[in-house]
């Protein structure tokens, strides 16, 4: 039979997948659609350890990351997309596809590199997954940084949150519940505001992309 | 005096006796003559190599022979698996030169003739030497030889000197690197022979130092990226026979420097050591077949894919050594034995391509695939056996290339639990860039011979065409028979790596082991050249029946004009030529080879145009980015220097009469 | 005993029954993708046994062999015929003791597959026409961004089993099918995959059906075959096909497969419904996706690439 | 995507029944039984014709589900669909078409032009029907031809 490791592991593919997704997908919404299975992987997760522990909070930290990171934030950058218009694809990277998905990869390697003496303290089947919750950090960080629509910047914030609370449930095997529930109220407070800016600057500028901003200086 | 002091006293003296014939006898015969020397230069060395591997030890010192500390020859397994491929290849390009060289393509001349015993000699020595003193001199007579070989067209084309100056500035530069290390490796252990050094314990900064300096020097004769930029000017630009013998015999010298001084004098070292000769294997074979993947020049084509096959080499090596440092004896073995391996087949395969690309040469006149096309009607034999020796390339089955990849990704697909997380990171990049090389090695020589000998003559350069002569043929047929015999039994070598293996690092022999099917010590996969050939024969004819079989009345063959969309029959200026057909992958890699391509138009009116020029440059962006600045400022200093010359006698009388006195000034003035 | 698959007269009426069956389901498959294609398209389609019938036409139409074109062209179909027989005598599917599986591990059977592409390209390029010329050269550049993939998952497989004989890693499956739903495993299935649409010249990557020279990868090699040659590469493509969707199902289902002689026949109908279903599945995606353009197709790669040296990371440290 | 697989449930098959197969229509389609291949050569038609065609090879007519298929190349083909009155600049290209199929190659004449040059007869730029210039095996009168008719031709080529 499939026992909890099993899941965990499957989870903690789901989680990198879908951050690479992120990178090879082009379409914003895909990439909302990514978001939000990712943030279920990262709930199955949590809700896992919390089960093997069989402590109860971790659950409802599950519970709630599921609600947050896979329903309300999603929805929130959902409506700041406007159907139908060129904002919709992530057109011309910074760093081509190719290239970033190969980057990816060198990132997970390094991931992997990194967190092995983390690894090595207490090697048990949670903190094995630790270099997956690390890589998804790095490529969130690439993803902020090699794209240029202020939304998919968006995304890969959210990719960099969600990797940084993973990091945090494994390693340390969870945080105090209030510790998370603020952490994720900040972030969402965050990509409001975020996405108001979006708002306001495809009002005044017309584009979202955030080359076009040089001109707004002279 | 045993087998092998005869085979290297007999290679000296037809070598000598080679020279002297060339200086006297006359043109028609010179080539006849000094041909025949060199080849049996070649095959003493090929008994005397395969000999040695046999395990017949052999130890020479000839004191008198140079000053201070005389000559000294030791031929162990490791040097004579280097030379007897040496020999091999050079026995065989030799006899091919005879004919070659025969109806005039310049390279009769006195000089090229009477060097070429001389050059295959050292050849023969380098791996021969048995101690630093020895290895330099042959060292850097190869050096000079091979320089004299590579220029012996220049009369012809301009190009040729330009390929000499860049070929001996870098050998030379890699002689000093040799130079510096082993001087240093000699000082500190306080003896000139490899039996005083293997017992030398050097503190780990000198250790480094040497290896260093001998992974430049050794590096840059096997063209390891960044030294390469020579070898694809160099090696075309050579007579083909020769090309073939710098190609496969005098590049593979680089990595028997490495493993001679790495793992066997120097014991290993750290991973340290071997990561960078894997980081720079696999950038050369990257590098090289790239080049080579967009390469039209078919020589040059062939010499970057010798860059190629040298980086794959230095990847095995460097595997070899790092899983030494690991203490994991038995996959460092199986990735050394396959490093070997491969530089034996590559010396099979690329001799036969370049001989091969040698008779395209002198039939046509032409080595552009662009101009190329249709040679398979009219050089039918050379097309065969181009087309043998590219399988081989190809690393495809049943080619000979196949088994020696086949070892290497055996070595990297195993990895040994706990060998750190270097390693874990390292093996599947390493096999990604194998398997890359692989598919891009695939890619070039589908083109050079799909583009080069097949489809229709692209211009009037192959219409003149006539097959080689018996002899030449006869030659290149030795060698692909060569290949054929690695290719179907490779397990014949098995002892001897074993033996190679065994002792350069030390553990148990039997590494390659099995008679039909290749079998590794601890490792469970296992291959069949010879059944994999006989099951692909018998698959033919069972389709061909199978064919005959389902057409119960099979309708008669018919010839017709290729289909040609009913617009009149295709100009051969519409087939896709060399550069087209590389433009895909040129496209998928633009980041790597950044291209620069220029178009400019002319218009005859704003709507008209009247012509359109579009050209693509591919230059080698390593020279570009990392020895152009170095070029600039050596010419800038050089400038500026010449302005203390300005040919007044007196001057220069001043600057010797200054030069003397501030000498006299400092021996008064320092106690 | 005789009745287990170990003694080699068994093995080779195991091997014999592979190769025969392949032979046989192939163009039934190609007519099953049409045919599920057809329906989804609202049409009634020519039914699955179309393939065999084009091919039985084309065995026995006239053979044209163009002016200019030599040995290479007419050698070309029955290599490439030859190979895919000599993988389906290899590789797994019916019984996991082929007589071949100790004489070509997974890298030969690569090797043997590719060889027969290089062969195909080389005959394109003998015909000197510029669509010979194109197709060669788009084929060989998807081949060859293919090749990393391809091994690195088989870094990934047998990295744990400690072989690459298909035979032993299809065994080690056998044996804990734990590992067939590892995230090392299932990465490395999703990367085969991908590599397989892509040799096979399906969509995304290539469209098998299309008229259109200049889109053409696999089609526009072989516009010159008329008659029994035409007839062998057509069957050597349906083959390739069932042999890779059949590997991909022994290496990661692989449930059914034969362990005795008696196990033969559940082994055949495992066998074909495995691989019917992935035929099925892999047609109802093409009604979906639309062809890449040529240069979007690296990117697909590099994705495959990516999938691939995760697995083989994977199978280090979740191992 | 989910959208689009809805829409292919709702929709399901279009095509219409199968009638019962006619005889072969010429001598030279009796060695194909039920797969034939074609190659479409458009003479100089004014593309009522293609038109026609294209609907006969859609999912209304099928005309794949009686074996009959448009290939690429016509190395591949054993029948050639031709078109239109040939016009003087594609006569010389639709006889290396038919010249260039396997032997013995089957001729369709598709629409009244191609027969006797319909609309188009005696005009400066037409050449004449398809049968002036390549022999004729099967004709499809119309102008332009109904899909029925032109599917009825082809399954007397399959004789299904």
């Amino acid at each position: 039979m499939i026992d909890h490791v099993q899941v965990l592991h499957l989870a903690a593919g789901v989680f990198l997948l879908t951050a690479v997704g992120v990178l090879w997908r082009r379409q914003l919404p895909a990439k909302i659609r990514l978001l939000v299975v990712q943030g279920l992987a990262l709930a199955a997760m949590v809700g896992i350890i919390g089960v093997q522990r069989g402590d109860l909070a971790l659950v409802l930290v599950a519970a709630g990351l599921a609600v947050l990171r896979a329903g309300v934030m999603p929805a929130v950058l959902r409506r700041a997309l406007v159907p139908g218009a060129q904002e919709r694809r992530e057109t011309r990277p910074v760093v081509d596809v190719a290239a970033s998905l190969l980057a990816a990869a060198l990132l997970t390697l390094l991931a992997y590199a990194l967190t092995r003496p983390l690894v090595a303290l207490d090697p048990t089947p949670i903190t094995a997954v630790l270099p997956v919750a690390v890589a998804v950090v790095l490529i969130g960080f690439f993803v902020l940084t090699t794209r240029r629509r202020a939304l998919s910047q968006v995304v890969g914030f959210l990719l960099l949150d969600n990797g940084i609370t993973a990091t945090a449930f494994l390693a340390t095997g969870g945080i105090p519940l209030v510790v998370e529930v603020g952490v994720s109220f900040d972030v969402l407070l965050i990509v409001l505001v975020l996405q108001m800016l979006t708002l306001r600057l495809r009002a005044t500028v017309g584009t979202t992309d955030i080359n076009e901003l040089r001109e707004l200086r002279d | 005096m045993n087998i092998l002091g005869w085979g290297l006293t007999a290679a000296v003296a037809l070598a000598g006796l080679g020279t002297l014939a060339a200086l006297v006898a006359p043109e028609r015969v010179r080539p006849m003559l000094a041909g025949a020397a060199t080849a049996g230069v070649g095959g003493a060395g090929l008994a005397a190599g395969v000999a040695a591997v046999a395990g017949v030890g052999y130890h020479a010192r000839l004191p008198w022979l140079l000053p201070l500390f005389g000559v000294e020859l030791v031929l162990d397994p490791l040097g004579g698996l280097f030379v007897a491929v040496a020999g091999g290849v050079s026995l065989v390009a030799a006899v091919y030169g005879i004919g070659y060289a025969a109806r005039g393509h310049g390279n009769q001349s006195r000089s090229t003739q009477a060097v070429l015993p001389l050059f295959v000699l050292t050849l023969l020595l380098v791996p021969a030497a048995g101690s630093v003193s020895t290895l330099l001199v042959t060292w850097e007579l190869m050096a000079l030889t091979s320089l004299v070989l590579v220029l012996t067209d220049h009369r012809a084309r301009p190009r040729v000197t330009h390929a000499g100056l860049w070929y001996a500035v870098m050998t030379h530069l890699g002689f000093v690197a040799i130079l510096a290390g082993l001087v240093a490796f000699a000082a500190a252990a306080g003896g000139d022979t490899f039996e005083a050094l293997r017992a030398a314990r050097l503190s780990p900064a000198l250790a480094a130092v040497v290896f260093g300096a001998a992974l430049v020097g050794f590096g840059s004769k096997a063209g390891l990226v960044p030294l390469h930029v020579w070898l694809p000017r160099a090696h075309p630009e050579a007579p083909s026979q020769v090309s073939a013998m710098l190609s496969a015999a005098m590049v593979n010298l680089g990595v028997y420097g490495v493993v001679r001084v790495g793992l066997d004098l120097l014991g290993g070292g750290p991973a340290g050591w071997w990561l960078v000769v894997l980081g720079l294997g696999a950038a050369s074979a990257l590098y090289g077949i790239l080049h080579a993947a967009m390469a039209s020049d078919l020589k040059r084509l062939l010499a970057y894919s010798t860059v190629e096959n040298m980086g794959l080499v230095f990847l095995a090596v460097g595997v070899a050594g790092l899983f030494h440092a690991h203490g994991e004896e038995r996959l460092a073995a199986v990735a050394l034995a396959a490093g070997l391996l491969h530089v034996v087949n590559h010396a099979g395969f690329k001799t036969v391509l370049f001989l091969t690309a040698g008779s395209v040469l002198r039939a046509t006149g032409g080595r552009d695939l662009n101009a190329l096309g249709g040679l398979s009607r009219r050089m039918p034999v050379t097309t065969g056996l181009f087309a043998f020796g590219a399988l081989g390339a190809m690393a495809l089955p049943p080619g000979n290339g196949f088994v020696s990849e086949w070892l290497l990704l055996q070595s990297l697909v195993h990895p040994p639990a706990g060998t750190g997380v270097v390693t874990a990171v390292v093996l599947p990049l390493a096999v990604a860039v194998v398997a890359l090389t692989a598919g891009l090695a695939m890619a070039t020589f589908v083109k050079a011979l799909g583009v080069g000998f097949f489809a229709r003559p692209r211009s009037h350069v192959p219409e003149r065409a006539v097959e080689s002569p018996p002899l030449m043929l006869a030659a290149v047929g030795v060698a692909a028979a060569a290949c054929a015999g690695l290719a179907v039994a490779p397990t014949a070598l098995g002892p001897a790596l074993s033996r190679v293996t065994g002792d350069t690092l030390d553990v148990a022999p039997a590494v390659v082991g099995g008679a039909l099917t290749v079998r590794l010590a601890g490792i469970a996969s296992t291959i069949s050249p010879v059944l994999i050939l006989v099951a692909l024969v018998a698959a033919v004819a069972l389709t061909a029946l199978l064919a005959q079989v389902v057409a119960r009345r099979p309708a008669r063959r018919r010839d017709a004009p290729l289909w040609d969309c009913g617009a009149g029959p295709p100009t051969p200026r519409m087939q896709y030529t060399a550069t087209s057909f590389a433009e895909p992958l040129q496209r998928v890699f633009a980041d790597v080879l950044a291209p620069e391509t220029t178009v400019d138009t002319q218009h005859a009116s704003p709507y008209l145009l009247a012509r359109m020029r579009y050209q693509r440059r591919l230059p080698d962006r390593i020279e570009y980015w990392l020895y152009r600045p170095v070029l600039v400022a050596v010419n800038a200093l050089s400038r500026s220097a010449r302005a203390l010359a300005n040919g007044s006698v007196h001057r220069y009388l001043a600057y010797g009469f200054f030069g003397s006195i501030a000498l006299l000034v400092a021996l008064v003035v320092i106690p | 005993m005789t009745d287990s698959l170990q003694d080699p007269v068994t093995a080779v009426v195991a091997s014999l029954a592979q190769v025969a069956v392949v032979v046989l389901v192939a163009p039934l498959l190609v007519g099953l993708m049409r045919q599920v294609r057809a329906r989804m398209e609202g049409r009634v389609g020519a039914g699955v046994w179309q393939p065999w019938r084009d091919l039985r036409k084309l065995f026995r139409r006239q053979p044209v062999t163009p002016v200019g074109t030599t040995w290479a062209f007419r050698a070309a179909p029955l290599l490439l015929v030859a190979t895919a027989l000599v993988v389906a005598a290899t590789i797994p599917l019916l019984t996991t003791h082929t007589v071949l599986d100790r004489v070509a591990d997974l890298f030969a059977v690569v090797g043997l597959l590719t060889l027969g592409t290089v062969v195909l390209a080389l005959a394109a390029l003998n015909t000197g026409t510029a669509f010979g010329g194109m197709g060669a050269s788009r084929e060989v550049t998807v081949l060859a961004l293919v090749e990393p993939t391809i091994l690195v998952a088989v870094f990934a497989l047998s990295a744990r089993v400690g072989s690459t004989n298909l035979g032993q890693l299809v065994d080690a499956a056998l044996h804990d099918p734990l590992r067939v739903v590892s995230p090392a495993s299932l990465l490395a299935a999703a990367a085969l995959l991908v590599v397989t649409v892509a040799e096979t010249g399906r969509l995304p990557v290539d469209n098998p059906a299309t008229h259109l020279e200049l889109t053409m990868l696999h089609e526009a090699m072989v516009l010159e075959y008329s008659g029994v040659d035409l007839g062998l590469v057509e069957l050597a493509a349906s083959m390739r096909l069932t042999l890779l969707l059949g590997l991909v199902a022994s290496l990661f289902t692989p449930w059914g497969i034969a362990t005795s002689l008696a196990g033969l026949p559940l082994a055949l109908v495992a066998f074909t419904a495995k691989v019917a279903v992935l035929a099925a599945a892999l047609a109802a995606a093409e009604v979906l996706l639309a062809k890449l353009r040529l240069f979007r197709v690296p990117e697909l790669l590099a994705g495959s690439f990516v999938l691939a040296l995760l697995a083989a990371t994977t199978s280090f440290f979740l191992a | 995507m989910i959208k689009l697989l809805g829409k292919i449930r709702r929709t399901g098959r279009v095509a219409e029944p199968a009638s019962p197969p006619p005889p072969l229509s010429c001598p030279k389609a009796a060695r194909l039984a039920g797969s034939v291949q074609l190659r479409h050569v458009d003479a100089g038609s004014c593309n009522g014709c293609e038109i026609e065609i294209g609907s006969a090879f859609g999912p209304v007519h099928d005309a794949e589900r009686y074996g009959a298929r448009l290939v690429a190349s016509p190395r591949h083909a054993d029948a050639v669909l031709a078109t239109g009155p040939v016009t003087r600049n594609l006569a010389e290209p639709l006889r290396r078409t038919v010249a260039a199929l396997p032997e013995p190659a089957i001729v369709v004449a598709v629409g009244d032009c191609a027969i006797n040059q319909g609309e188009f007869a005696e005009a400066y730029g037409v050449v004449g029907a398809v049968g002036d210039v390549v022999p004729v095996d099967v004709t499809v009168p119309g102008c332009p031809p109904p899909p029925e008719a032109i599917v009825a031709a082809l399954r007397g080529l399959t004789g299904r």
